[in-house]
This record gives structure tokens, C-alpha cells and sequence, in this order.
């Protein structure tokens, strides 16, 4: 079983040499310190930075440079600082070539829920709608389950959806898993879990091949 | 030959705004948002506006002061999780809340300061937001019709600017800055530093003047930091 | 009559102070050399620039500078260059106010012809139809009449359209001439032409006040 | 970290480019046109290409010398008066031409770069520009629906450049640029300089690289002026 960090490790194994990368809040951030020495990715955040490098070290914080998730962040040579309108042109034009982020549910049917529980929780749904609906290569990094111990991949999402058959991939805790044909295929299992304990935490319809390999972290 | 657009300061700058009206407020979290103005309209307690900004800011800073006076009657925005008063004032019904995609809330602005009344965007189709609006397939994805989005008042910060009312902004603090700035009937810039006219080289102006019709020289900005995230230094 | 030199200098006397201008190519551009002193005007050229000065002096040609009419010009202090789709999103965001545009044939309900002739010239419409559909105050600037000596003031416009119930104001070289209501309104002769050299030179629907001041030059 | 999108040359640039295809090539007149890139179409000698370009150059430059070699199939542009040529070849049927105003050209690449599938402007409207497009009314004004322009290549020409593909226009050359940029599956840039990584203030790339897939100093610019004004010195 992965912790937050082994999910963002595996999910690194992802990314391709010249992609240009959106990374979502939590999760997905910590995807960038697991990047593979020499492969030039860039990271895009939309709220307006291309070319986005490490937190600053202590003392050089500036307020007018953060990424999407507000935190302090640095530039790398060669970033770009733009506005808005522009950085969702990237995104919904398809220049951004991979998406990461988290999700309360993601159904067999690759639909997304991340961004609303009604009457309980309303934070918006900030970019994530723009990038579920454009972006050609979708990952979700979550747990595999919720704090009550729930399926968080199901036949169909309980939730309000933040987009409709978008989701490709699925790296959980336990396992990665390809979404086609309207269910979940196992592709790989995270170290020491089982095709069983993944079955058991999966309520969405699993397709399990003969052979299933354990990640290789 | 340059048309002036210099105010005096704040006060000057924020006339003519009354309850009621829709306001447009640029930045992002609270990184590039209009400090001076915001503290402005607290204290001309203008009442019931509807406010268009990515984000409500927290509890005592940014738009989160105009939510703790009750000024606001309607947020649109694309989010808001940062502040515990709006959230409370929304469950209880007190605020109206129109949650829009970040993509789809930059470009209606934009295209409200282009003349260009709707366009479509695949973001939100299948969802809450597409709910009563048109869909239509483009290359067989389907899309979702968005409408220009304006208001009366536009309040944008930028890092510098002149009288013609050219603005450059600072890093990830330009975020809506630019498209609020077309969009807004009225568009009042304040900025950290008021340049002398000819001083920004024409080729690196993010915001020509045409669209800012007043501007002034913030008294001070606080820059708030609201993750504040380092790395250790090396030793 | 006026020459095409006093055409401009009518003209110039619509220029309100504050205002941002488009001038068309043609007797528009020659506007700018007209506009009164201490009158705080900024001219727009819609291939990207805003603060528009007059022409260099001799040997300070920039390649990279000019107008849309492709004429060598300046920059004045304050000016600002930007690409073609911000300069219409200014037009058509109605953030410039007048419009100062040449006519082959302008229709008494303010139809405006100027960029084909069928099977003889196709120059292409340029920025024009974006400008006519957009600007609330658009002035046109022409001869009364064309070489052959016909009106083209007229009831309706023969040539393909540019622009439907658009033009407000006619400046020729005989009269200054509102649109409303379905028809040419006479509100100035130009210095010593009659009303009625007027009237024979307007094909259009002409309505005459009893008294048709003389511009004032 | 940042992505290198340097070529060798114009050659290696221009790799890839086959009869047929759709190309748009940034410009305004003879300013700010990719003049590198035009001369090795010429020498590649592809056929039956579709330009989308503001205008068609003059006889001897510019597109001006894809038409001498009846390369192009069909123009797009908003204004071609000065080019004996194209007029001849267009009114002679050789040469297809559809002419489209030149704010909705603009927006048109944008959209197509910005994934905006089509929007309503009211330019054209009651013009041959609306024949056979959607008429919708927005605010008791008529509007026509125009769709996103697209190409498989797109060459541009700027002032400066990195090996990331950011980009710095000069004056008006930027013109059209930027927005061909995004619209092109392949975007080529030529540039008068290439310098360092890190070099340009990222405050002020006017293309950000992303938009970029190929970069190169062009080997020599003749940038030639099409109506040289000027005005006599004060003695």
C-alpha cells in the first residue's frame, strides 16, 4: 500500500519527456520532486506560470508569485508568467498535454466528482472543469477509499460530476487502473496488495487480466 | 497627447459605486487583488453588490472584508474554500453563489471586453454548470454556450502603470488582472508604482490604457501571503 | 467645396477631447494633422498600435512600425503596442469611440459600401466591417460623388455591403450630413456650394432644415 | 527543465510541410512576416496549399512569392489590394480566395489556438460575410457565429526568442503573430535573435513557448517597407 508520496511517485512514471504538465492541489504537487533526473517537463500552473520550480528557500518568498494552490513557488529558466484568459487557452487548446488531480469519486465511465458535496462542502470547482474537458490525458491520484473506509470507484458517481467520461487513468494507493469500455482494468498493483484486496475495494465493475504486476517504484 | 486617467487617490478613484451594482475585482487567491479599493468600498459600506472574482479571499483580508460586513449580495466566482464567513453565509442562504470554471469565469470576462456577447467551451458540459444552457457538438465533443460577462465597476492591481493608464503586472499577480480590465464599464487600476508617461517601453504593456478609464498610486499594499511555502536553505 | 484637406479638417472638428480614434485610410488619416491643439486625442491603428504619432523624420524609418495603411509612423510617449486580436477586441469591445472611415456608396439608412467592386476590384474588406459593426460613432469621409459624377448618397447601396445601419454622419466635399430616420438630414454646406448643388448631388432622400448653416472652418 | 524546441536551420524547421496542407503565416503587409520560412516554401515548392495569412504580400515578396510559383490554392485573408498578381490569378479563377474580416481572423486563430470551437461577433453582419452562418441576436444587436481557424503548420516571426519557444515581438510586428502561434498544430518561429534561456524577463514573452514546436534565427532579414512616409527634418 502507497502513502501520498508513492502514489506521486508512480504517477512521475507517467510523464513523458516534453510535456508540458498541469498538477492539481495536494497529491499531484508533490508529483514534481519525483520527476526523473534529465527529462524536461514543464509545469504549468493556471493561475499563471509556466515553467514553475521549487518553493523558494526561506527569506526570498515573493506574495506576487504563487501557483494554484497559493503556495510561495519559484520560476525555473526560460518560465513565462501570463494571465488567465491565456493560461486556460493552454489548457483548452490542448497545449497542456497532462493533467493530474485528485478526486472524491471517479465512476467506471471515467466521470469525475472533485469539487462539490452538497450542503456540506462548497469550495468551487476552480480550474478543474477546463481541464477535465480538454486535456487528452487525464490521471487521477487519490486513495483508493474514503476516510469511512467507502469505494471512491464506483459504477457511477454519487456526487456532482466536475466532467463525463474524461478520466483515463486511476492511481490509487492499491492499484492503477485504466478506465475503457465502462470499467476499471487493472494495470498494476501497489506493492504488497493483493488483486483481491483491490477487488474488495473497488465498487465499480473491475476487469482483472490473467497476469497483474506490482508497481515498479 | 495622451488622455489622462490619473485620479487623485482612492476616493477619487472609487466614485460613482452604489449599492447594488456589479463590481469585477482581479487576482488570485490574494496574490495581484486591489487592497486600496477593497478597503474603500468597506468603508463606503456600499451594500448588496454582486461581486465577480476568482476567489471571496479569506476571513479578514481581500474580499473576505466586504463578506464580513454583509456587502455582498451575490459572489461569482470559481473558488471560495478559503474562507470560513462565506462558507457559513452561503449554507445559511444569506449569499447567492455562482460557481463558474476558472477558464470559462477568465474568458467570459475577456469576452465581455472583446464584443464578443457568447462562445462556446467544452468545460462544464455534463455538469451543474451546463444546466440550462445550450449544448451543441463541435467535431462530435459537445460544448456549452457561455455568455460575455461586464460590469459597472472593474477594480484591477497592477505593479506599475502611467497616466495613459498602461498597466504592467508583477509575476502570477496579472491572473484576471487584464480581462477584468476590458470588461468593466468604469476600470479603476491601483498601483504599487505610478511611472512617469514614455517611462514603459510600449512593447511590454500588459494592459493598454484604452481599457483603464481611472488610476492612482496604492498608499500601501500588505501583499498578503496565504501558503506560505519555503524550502530549507542548504547549509 | 472642399479639397480632401478640408474634408480632414471638418472632420477633425467631431473629435471630442478623451476620445480613442480609428481612422480609415485615405482622407481619414490626413484627420490627425487637423485636430485642434491642447485636444487630448489618441489614435488607434488596428494592425497593434495605440498613441499613434505622426510620420518619422527622414532616415528614422522602422520596418516594424507602421500604421494600416502600411505607412512608416512614430510611437508618442504613452503609447502601446499589441497583437491584431486585442486591437479588436478594442473596436469591437467598443473601448474606441470614433471612427473615421472612407465610402464607395453610404445608403440613407446608413449601409456603407467600401471593399468590392464584383468581377473589378476585391481589395478585401480589411478591418472595416469589424469597425462599422462596432464603434456607436461612425463618421464617413468621401467625395459626393464618384469620377463619373454620380451620387453616392443613395437610396440604397448597389456595391456588396461593409456594414448594414451603421453610419451616423456623411462629411463630403459639398455638405456635412446626419442619417436617421431613413434619410440624409443636411446640417452644414461646405463653403460656397448651395443646398441646391447639394440636392442634385444626392440620390438619397434629402431632407433640408429652412436654414443650412455654412461650415466653420 | 525547460523544453527545447531548437532546430538547426530553416531547413530542419520546415520539415514535414507536404502539398496540400493548410499553413497560416503571421504578418501585417510586409511587417513581422516570416520571411526565412517563405523562401524555403518557395524553395520546397509545395503546391495547392491553403495560406491563412492577413494579406498576400506584393508582387515580388512576401506570399507574393508563392503566387509567382502558383503554389497556393486558396487564400484567407482579410485584405489583399497589393498584389497585381493575386488579383489576377483570383479573377482568372486559379487562385480560391475567401475574404474574411480581419477582427474575426484575429479572433479566429485565437479561438482555434484557445480551444474555443466558435463565437458570435457582430462584424458582417448584412455583408456576403454572413451568407450560410448561424444570425443570433445578443442584446437586440444581430450576430453571426463564426467557427475556429486551425492550420497544420504555423510560421511566425519575432523579435527575440529563447530555446523554450518564448517570444518577444517588436512593435507592430507582433500583429498576428501571437495568435497564429496557438492556432498551428506545428508552430515554427524565425527569429531576428535567439538568446539564452533565462535572458527574457518572463514578465515580458508575449508567446509563451508552449505555443511553439520549432525554433530558429533566421539567416538574414530584408524587412522591407511598403509605403516609406516620412517627414521632412525641421532646418
Amino acid at each position: 500500500m502507497l502513502d501520498k508520496n508513492g502514489i506521486a511517485t508512480r504517477i512521475a512514471q507517467e510523464v513523458e519527456d516534453g510535456q508540458y504538465v498541469n498538477l492539481g492541489i495536494g497529491i499531484p504537487t508533490l508529483v514534481a520532486n519525483h520527476i526523473p533526473e534529465g527529462l524536461n517537463v514543464e509545469f504549468q500552473s493556471e493561475n499563471g506560470i509556466l515553467g514553475m520550480g521549487p518553493f523558494p528557500f526561506e527569506g526570498s518568498e515573493d506574495a506576487d508569485l504563487i501557483n494554484a494552490g497559493k503556495q510561495t513557488i519559484t520560476a525555473l529558466p526560460g518560465a513565462v508568467y501570463f494571465d488567465s484568459a491565456t493560461s486556460f487557452a493552454m489548457i483548452r487548446g490542448r497545449h497542456v498535454q497532462l493533467t493530474v488531480l485528485g478526486a472524491m469519486e471517479v465512476s467506471e465511465t471515467g466521470d469525475i466528482a472533485n469539487w462539490k458535496i452538497p450542503g456540506k462542502m462548497v469550495k468551487g470547482m476552480g480550474g478543474a472543469m477546463d481541464l477535465v474537458a480538454s486535456a487528452d490525458n487525464i490521471v487521477v491520484a487519490m486513495m483508493h477509499t474514503n476516510r469511512a473506509g467507502e469505494s471512491k470507484l464506483l459504477p457511477q458517481c454519487s456526487l456532482p460530476l466536475t466532467g463525463v467520461a474524461c478520466v483515463k487513468r486511476v492511481v490509487t494507493n492499491l492499484a492503477v487502473l485504466d478506465i475503457k469500455d465502462g470499467a476499471f482494468h487493472l494495470v498494476e498493483r501497489a506493492p504488497g496488495v493483493s488483486v483481491e484486496d483491490i477487488r474488495a475495494a473497488t465498487a465499480g465493475e473491475l476487469i482483472v487480466p490473467d497476469s497483474v504486476p506490482e508497481m515498479q517504484l | 497627447m495622451a488622455i489622462s486617467k490619473l485620479v487623485s487617490g482612492v476616493k477619487e478613484a472609487c466614485k460613482g459605486v452604489e449599492d447594488g451594482m456589479t463590481l469585477m475585482l482581479g487576482g488570485f487567491g490574494l496574490c495581484g487583488i486591489p487592497e486600496n479599493c477593497i478597503e474603500e468600498l468597506v468603508r463606503l459600506g456600499v451594500k448588496d453588490v454582486t461581486c465577480i472574482s476568482n476567489n471571496a479571499g479569506v476571513d479578514n483580508f481581500g474580499l473576505g472584508r466586504l463578506l464580513q460586513g454583509h456587502q455582498i449580495r451575490k459572489m461569482i466566482s470559481s473558488y471560495v474554500g478559503e474562507n470560513d464567513e462565506f462558507e457559513r453565509q452561503m449554507l445559511s442562504g444569506e449569499l447567492e453563489v455562482d460557481l463558474i470554471p476558472q477558464g470559462s469565469l477568465a474568458e467570459r470576462c475577456r469576452a465581455g471586453g472583446a464584443g464578443i456577447p457568447a462562445f462556446y467551451t467544452p468545460a462544464g458540459f455534463g455538469t451543474e454548470v451546463a444546466e440550462g444552457k445550450e449544448v451543441r457538438e463541435f467535431d462530435g465533443k459537445p460544448h456549452i454556450l457561455e455568455s460575455a460577462l461586464t460590469s459597472e465597476f472593474a477594480f484591477v492591481k497592477a505593479w506599475r502603470g502611467d497616466e495613459a493608464g498602461n498597466l504592467v503586472y508583477k509575476a502570477t499577480a496579472r491572473n484576471f488582472n487584464p480581462m477584468m480590465a476590458m470588461a468593466g464599464k468604469i476600470t479603476i487600476a491601483e498601483v504599487e508604482e505610478l511611472v512617469p508617461l514614455g517611462t514603459i517601453d510600449p512593447n511590454e504593456i500588459h494592459t493598454p490604457g484604452i481599457f483603464v478609464q481611472r488610476i492612482f498610486q496604492g498608499d500601501s499594499y500588505e501583499k498578503r501571503i496565504e501558503q506560505r511555502t519555503v524550502r530549507p536553505h542548504k547549509n
